[in-house]
């Protein structure tokens, strides 16, 4: 166990070694992508030129004339020995406390989708498996199809259409109350649900077929003690992984519904500084974000460990 | 003994419902037969074919600006009405399906051959290489592609070519990583061994042998793919870094027409809901696929 | 009155290939505290037959007949009463101990949450349990208690599996394939275990299996099926010394003992069965009319009966 | 199991809740108080005064602060904190503070306060510095302050309008001189800023020397795509916002209890011809293209008439502009002649004009950042196209843009460029038009608008000075470097209860007016 978390963590910092590499040079690799156009641009503001003096003053303040890789390993160490992750162009603030502002909308808006995700999906995908094939089944099944192929920008607008225009429940946009958390949170997870229920329905099945529940039947124990005690945790297997999987697709999507809803988090902010070619808060935010999607995985291995006894980690 | 005796006169194993896991030949009718695969497969093919003959479809040239009736009301004239600048919004959801067709399938094939080739020599070569490759396969299957597409299009600018690119970034590894093992576990068999040592270069094992065996799979994979890169498009499109604003496109469509949401709710709803109906196809023809073709595996597609 | 009858039942799986037909019209009497071997190969329709009695096949299976326990027709009476008599009046010793057990809980609980249904406590349960674990020659009950089924040997799930099955002194134990996929070891102390469940609790079995000499040691009736239908019923000894039907001479043909003569060809495909004698196309004895009559089952014998014109 | 589950739902559920309440509540119409809720458009990078759009927003939209000279709805010049100025020497100007006036904090107003404003944004801001050729600044007296320039400034009090060089109180800062919080003049006192969502609160200023405040505080929260601010209006999010969609706003206006009002802002939709590229050589052609452009159309249906037709660089209301001058009409006959005099003739029949057999075909570009001008392209690619010009249109992030159209591989670029930075023509004049220019991306040069541009420059009587600027106007009118199309504009849009809102044109995005109130 004790390897296996050496290994497992190593593994991690390598990858993020790597993504950020590759990020860091693609970004300044590609044409329109030199920092130092980017920092007159984020300087001077829309349709204004920067004077020499200036470009000197920023290129000098950002190390631009330095080669990439000497760019790069600066970058690296800064970030390594003093947790400097470089200063935003836009904001002229540390990357830094930049993101850790925003870091918190997002996790709130991932944990509150992840938290309709289980308590809509998982009972729904049950529900579904246990009535296969009758008309409530059949209801939800395509519920969930059509939801997994709605676009996620479309459902959040059709969502603000409804809910926040036509009935006047919730605000169209905005931070700060539960109120405001729902709509995002609901087209942020819809995706997702509607993948649970799925898998969570044929997992259910495919448990529902497995000897050990026939030979529980056997046993005289009753339907709902076979579906909650055995079925269940057996059936659950998939969804985790499924759901690990799926967390990493749920804080792309923050993006999207984070901007459609004015909502003051990660994937805002990275969007925006995309658009801004602030490189410093791009490449912290995807850092974080792939930090996250780690970390998630992690978990969901040490999930499978508290779940499944058979699984040991060497 | 007298065990495998008893096993001799076997029957089929009763496996309700299902379909033996060879897939040529004759499961091509058995797929056909297949509820599940047809009717998606003909309403699919009716939307190619759409895409494919737009100009004679669309009623109009999907680029005609007509400042005169911008945002007007479904008519006689505009059957779905017209777009912020007057165009006819029914030739451009018809143009529309050519370019997510179009970017789609180029994005699959793109991601199937670059998956094929990473995969294959993942497989074949082992070690470090094998190492390298299948970490980078984990890490772009781990990670949700469509943040480096963005990354990627808002450094380079939004362009047809340049999308594919992007989507192929995000979308290579699970084909890679499927053809890998499929590699790996073929390698040890008796048949690619034997080829071996009768002095047939890899690649020729590799093409005879191993492909064949991963068609269905794959064919899955990216059936259900072309649905996600569909919704990738459009989401990339959406934020005006996918197709340029002039190429008819479902997710900029949607994007245009939002501002509209009271007014002219259609520009929304419609390109929404065509975007929806295909995707929900491709799905349904993948979870059919799945049916026909790989009827043990109920998990590979969603990851 | 038999303690188990099964009259005319049929079971039939709709697939999209048309019709699988199991079991057709099987008829048979089982009496308290009797072994009966329910005989024949793969996919004859043996283990369908001990699955519907217990009403444990999946739900789009058609079952039709009756199943007469101690005078109640199971497959008619309300699932909740059947819940009642499952595990307790009739229980299953199921084919595969490794899948009949259920990986993510704890051996003990598999066998505690039984007890537990019907009012114990946990602590009674637990000492139920452990008393039980004991009895089935368990070395260490609460170590076992506590793993998980990976954690023991295919004996021990055996073991395990049966005393599960016996927690409640069942008057009926369908064994569905005990040995299959054991090896030689395991499955002499299966053939011990049975010996010890006839003696100790007296329980009547049904025994499914392909296995000709476990049925031979420990059935003192065979049934024989073939093709989902019953071909030739006699006491043990009898069917095993002179056995009536061609396919039962066949199959006893095959065993190493025997000289292993392999019966030729293939059973019909359940789906498409033949509209005569379905063993008319491996029967050496067939003519025209056996390809063309079904047989029916006729008495040959006292307490004994078999399905084969040529008999008479 | 079970309740495991749920113990670890419930405190998934609190811990939302929790954090959801603790939050920054967002202020809603609140009728008892008379708190202004903003829907604002840009999202605060921070609140500095001395940054540009930062500046902005503490200046003219939270009024925090004021700058030492105002101007008038014509864009001349009018005093604020300084009562009056004088060039004194060709580098040097006396500027005599406002009396009485006092900080927000209470400290007074003093030309030693005013220094230090002036040096901080000179330290920190070097793009106005190099803007206003700030040297230095001496304080004379208690309310006199002399300011030095690096070279002759003749039009320094229009520079000193810009918001970026409103005027703080030294308290602003700390001892390292980083920024604690803006204290300002103006008629709202800085009160929070939610830096997680960049919703600024401020709070009337009981002591402001301007009189009495309407309002008792502002809201201003930022909400950067145009549509969500229509939604946030409609929803009652918001009483003020401002640039809703364009082709909402009628709509909007309709609304019960929302009027829209639509005003020209100093900021010119135009095309720059590339003429490196020979067929935009021909001022023919350039003309032509001019003519081809129908500007009503275009007002009408892709801005909404958020927005006017255009004839010369500046607005008709501004002091200096050249009011001679009338839009290009829409003639596509003309276009064609105009052509057709150029030896563009359509020999092949495809409907495309050709010369020499090489048909004519321009390429356009434009940025996605200003809403209006995608679609506007597209609309003038179609009508260029009427006229038998094919133009190949793309639509690019500004970044990417800029290193295009440095690289020159273009022929027509659409942008919208701010024509009054600071209320003087000389800026834009020269930066547009100029052989040096640094926006002349036409790559225009006349030595006769040089030379007028040079002389006027020197001169520091407005009227000969207006007057060589209206003859620069009178040139590019012919020449068409730059093709004026529109000018821009902005739509307010405010709940009905809202009064007393001045809008005005100087502003860089829009002003809020102290004076404005809203009803019970």
């Amino acid at each position: 166990m004790h390897q296996y978390l050496t290994k497992r963590i190593g593994s991690m910092v390598l990858t993020l070694f790597a993504i950020s590499m590759v990020t860091f040079f693609l970004m300044n690799a590609i044409p329109g992508g030199t920092a130092e156009m980017v920092v007159k641009h984020t300087f001077v503001g829309l349709e204004q030129q920067a004077s020499s003096a200036q470009l000197q003053e920023i290129s000098s303040r950002y190390d631009l004339k330095k080669p990439i890789i000497v760019q790069y390993c600066n970058w690296v160490s800064g970030a390594l020995l003093h947790g400097d992750f470089g200063t935003s162009y836009a904001y002229q603030k540390p990357v830094t406390a930049v993101i850790l502002l925003r870091l918190p909308a997002t996790l709130m808006l991932a944990l509150a989708s992840m938290l309709i995700v289980l308590v809509v999906g998982i009972p729904l995908g049950i529900y579904s498996a246990i009535h296969e094939n009758r008309l409530s089944d059949i209801i939800i099944r395509v519920a969930s199809i059509f939801t997994m192929s709605v676009p996620g920008f479309w459902l959040a607008l059709i969502l603000i259409m409804i809910f926040s225009i036509g009935l006047g429940l919730f605000p169209t946009s905005g931070y700060g109350t539960p109120y405001h958390l729902v709509l995002p949170a609901l087209a942020l997870s819809a995706h997702t649900t509607a993948v649970t229920i799925r898998i969570m329905r044929t997992g259910m099945l495919e448990t529902l077929g497995k000897p050990f529940i026939t030979f529980a039947i056997a046993k005289g124990l009753p339907t709902k003690y076979i579906i909650t005690r055995h079925a269940f945790r057996n059936a659950l297997l998939p969804v985790v992984t499924v759901l690990g999987i799926y967390f990493g697709h749920m804080l792309a999507g923050t993006m999207v519904i984070e901007q459609i809803y004015a909502w003051p988090g990660i994937g805002s902010l990275l969007i925006n500084s995309v658009l801004a070619r602030d490189i410093p808060v791009v490449e912290g935010c995807v850092l974080v974000i792939v930090a996250l999607v780690l970390l998630v995985n992690f978990a969901v291995d040490l999930l499978y460990l508290a779940i499944d006894p058979r699984i040991h980690y060497e | 003994m007298n065990e495998s005796r008893m096993e001799a006169g076997k029957t089929v194993p009763v496996r309700f419902g299902s379909f033996p896991h060879t897939w040529c030949g004759q499961s091509a009718r058995a797929m056909l037969s297949h509820r599940t695969v047809f009717i998606p497969l003909v309403l699919l093919g009716l939307i190619a074919c759409c895409a494919v003959c737009a100009p004679l479809i669309a009623p109009d040239d999907p680029g005609a600006i007509d400042l005169k009736h911008v945002v007007s009301l479904p008519s006689s004239k505009h059957l779905l009405g017209t777009d912020y600048l007057g165009r006819d919004v029914l030739s451009r959801l018809v143009y529309g399906a050519r370019t997510s067709l179009f970017i789609a399938l180029a994005t699959i094939v793109i991601s199937c051959v670059a998956g094929i080739v990473i995969g294959c020599v993942a497989g074949y070569q082992g070690g470090m290489i094998d190492l390298v490759l299948s970490r980078g396969i984990d890490i772009f299957i781990a990670f949700p592609g469509i943040i480096f597409a963005l990354v990627l299009l808002g450094f380079m600018g939004p362009g047809v070519f340049n999308l594919i690119l992007a989507l192929s970034l995000t979308q290579w590894a699970g084909y890679a990583r499927l053809i890998r093992g499929e590699v790996l576990s073929a390698k040890n068999e008796n048949y690619v061994l034997s080829a071996r040592t009768v002095g047939l270069s890899d690649r020729i094992i590799t093409f005879r042998h191993i492909l064949p065996n991963v068609v269905a799979p794959v064919l899955i994979l990216a059936t259900i793919d072309i649905g996600h890169v569909i919704l990738s498009t459009a989401t990339l499109s959406f934020f005006g870094l996918g197709v340029p604003a002039d190429v008819p496109e479902w997710g900029s469509m949607i994007n245009t027409g939002k501002t509209f949401m009271r007014t002219a709710p259609l520009l929304t709803v419609i390109p929404g809901l065509v975007i929806t109906a295909v995707v929900v196809l491709f799905n349904v023809l993948g979870e059919g696929l799945r049916d026909v073709l790989d009827p043990h595996d109920g998990m590979e597609a969603f990851d | 009155m038999s303690l188990l009858e099964v009259s005319g039942l049929n079971v039939t799986f709709p697939t999209q290939e048309g019709n699988v037909r199991a079991s057709s019209d099987v008829s048979f009497s089982l009496d308290e505290g009797e072994v009966l071997g329910l005989i024949g190969e793969s996919g004859s329709g043996k283990s369908v037959i001990g699955l519907s009695i217990l009403r444990l096949l999946p739900a789009y299976a058609e079952v039709s007949g009756r199943i007469l326990f101690r005078g109640i027709d199971l497959a008619v009476i309300p699932e909740k009463d059947l819940a009642r008599i499952r595990g307790r009046e009739i229980a299953l010793l199921p084919q595969n101990p490794v899948l009949s057990l259920n990986p993510l809980m704890q051996n003990g609980r598999q066998l505690a949450e039984v007890y537990e249904q019907t009012g114990d406590d946990r602590v009674v349960a637990r000492k139920k349990t452990l008393d039980l674990l004991q009895a089935f020659s368990f070395h260490d009950p609460a170590g076992v208690y506590t793993l998980y089924p990976h954690q023991l040997s295919g004996g021990m799930r055996q073991r395990l599996t049966a005393g599960i099955a016996l927690s409640y002194h069942p008057s009926l134990l369908i064994a569905d394939e005990p040995t299959r996929g054991l090896d030689r070891d395991v499955r002499e102390k299966t053939i011990d275990l049975f010996r010890k469940i006839e003696d100790e609790f007296g329980t009547a079995i049904l025994l499914i299996t392909h296995d000709l000499d476990l049925a031979e040691r420990l059935c003192s009736r065979i049934v024989v099926m073939y093709a989902g239908e019953i071909v030739e019923i006699g006491p043990a000894g009898e069917v095993f010394e002179d056995p009536a039907h061609p396919y039962t001479q066949g199959l006893l043909r095959a065993r190493p003992r025997n000289g292993l003569v392999p019966l030729p060809g293939m059973s019909p495909g359940l789906s498409a069965l033949p509209p005569g004698c379905r063993f008319a196309g491996r029967c050496g004895r067939a003519d025209v009319s056996c390809t063309t009559t079904h047989p029916t089952v006729s008495g040959c014998g006292p307490g004994r009966c078999a399905r084969c014109r040529h008999l008479f | 199991m079970n309740t495991q589950y749920s113990i670890v739902a419930l405190a998934f559920v609190a811990l939302i809740l929790v954090a959801g309440c603790t939050t920054t509540r967002t202020a809603q119409g609140n009728t008892d108080s008379k708190i202004l809720p903003i829907g604002e458009m840009w999202e605060p990078d921070s609140i500095d005064p001395a940054g540009h759009d930062s500046g902005t927003l503490i200046c003219e939209k939270a009024l925090i602060t004021e700058t030492l000279v105002g101007a008038n709805a014509d864009f001349s010049l009018k005093p604020a904190l300084a009562t009056s100025w004088k060039q004194r020497e060709p580098h040097t100007w006396e500027f005599t503070l406002r009396p009485g006036v006092v900080f927000q904090d209470g400290t007074p107003l003093t030309a030693s306060a005013v220094k230090f404003s002036l040096d901080r944004v000179a330290r920190v801001n070097p793009s106005v510095k190099e803007m206003m050729k700030y040297a230095s600044s001496e304080v004379v007296n208690e309310t006199t302050l002399r300011i030095t320039t690096t070279e002759e400034n003749p039009v320094l009090p229009a520079y000193l309008h810009y918001p970026a060089i409103s005027i703080i109180s030294p308290t602003s800062l700390d001892a390292n001189g980083d920024l604690i919080k803006p204290i300002g003049t103006g008629p709202m006192t800085f009160r929070s800023f939610d830096e997680q969502t960049g919703t600024l609160t401020v709070e009337k200023n009981e002591q402001w020397w301007g009189g009495g405040v309407g309002l008792d505080g502002m809201v201003l929260r930022p909400i950067t795509d145009p549509n969500t601010r229509a939604l946030a209006i409609e929803n009652g999010e918001v009483d003020f916002t401002v640039d809703v969609p364009y082709s909402e706003t009628d709509m909007i206006n309709a609304m019960d209890g929302i009027n829209v009002e639509k005003y020209e802002t100093p900021r010119l939709y135009k095309i720059d011809c590339n003429l490196n590229h020979t067929p935009l050589q021909d001022t023919r052609v350039r003309q032509a293209i001019s003519s081809a452009i129908n500007r009503d159309d275009i007002v009408t249906n892709v801005l909404y008439n958020v927005g006017k037709p255009a004839a010369g660089p500046f607005l008709p209301s501004m002091v200096w502009a050249d009011k001679s001058l009338a839009p290009y009409p829409c003639n596509q006959t003309k276009a064609r002649v105009l052509l057709g005099e150029a030896g563009w003739t359509d020999t092949d029949g495809d409907g495309i004009l050709d010369k020499n057999g090489a048909p004519l075909e321009l390429e356009m570009i434009t940025y996605s950042e200003r809403p209006g001008l995608p679609p506007m392209g597209e609309a003038i690619a179609a009508e260029l196209k009427e006229a038998g010009i094919k133009v190949d249109f793309d639509v690019m992030e500004y970044g990417s843009l800029d290193d295009r159209r440095k690289a020159g591989d273009w022929d027509l670029y659409l942008a919208a460029y701010t024509i009054a930075m600071v209320p003087d023509p000389q800026y834009i004049l020269t930066n547009w038009y100029s052989t040096d220019g640094t926006d002349n991306n036409a790559g225009y040069s006349n030595p006769a608008v040089d030379a007028l541009i040079e002389e006027a420059g020197e001169i520091s009587d407005l009227n000969t000075r207006y007057q060589k600027f209206s003859a620069v106007q009178d040139i590019v009118y012919d020449d068409l470097p730059i093709i004026p199309v529109a000018y821009y504009g902005v739509a307010i849009v405010k709940k009905d209860t809202v009064n007393g809102y001045v809008f005005d044109p100087t502003a860089h995005d829009y002003r809020i007016n102290p004076n404005m109130t809203i009803e019970a």
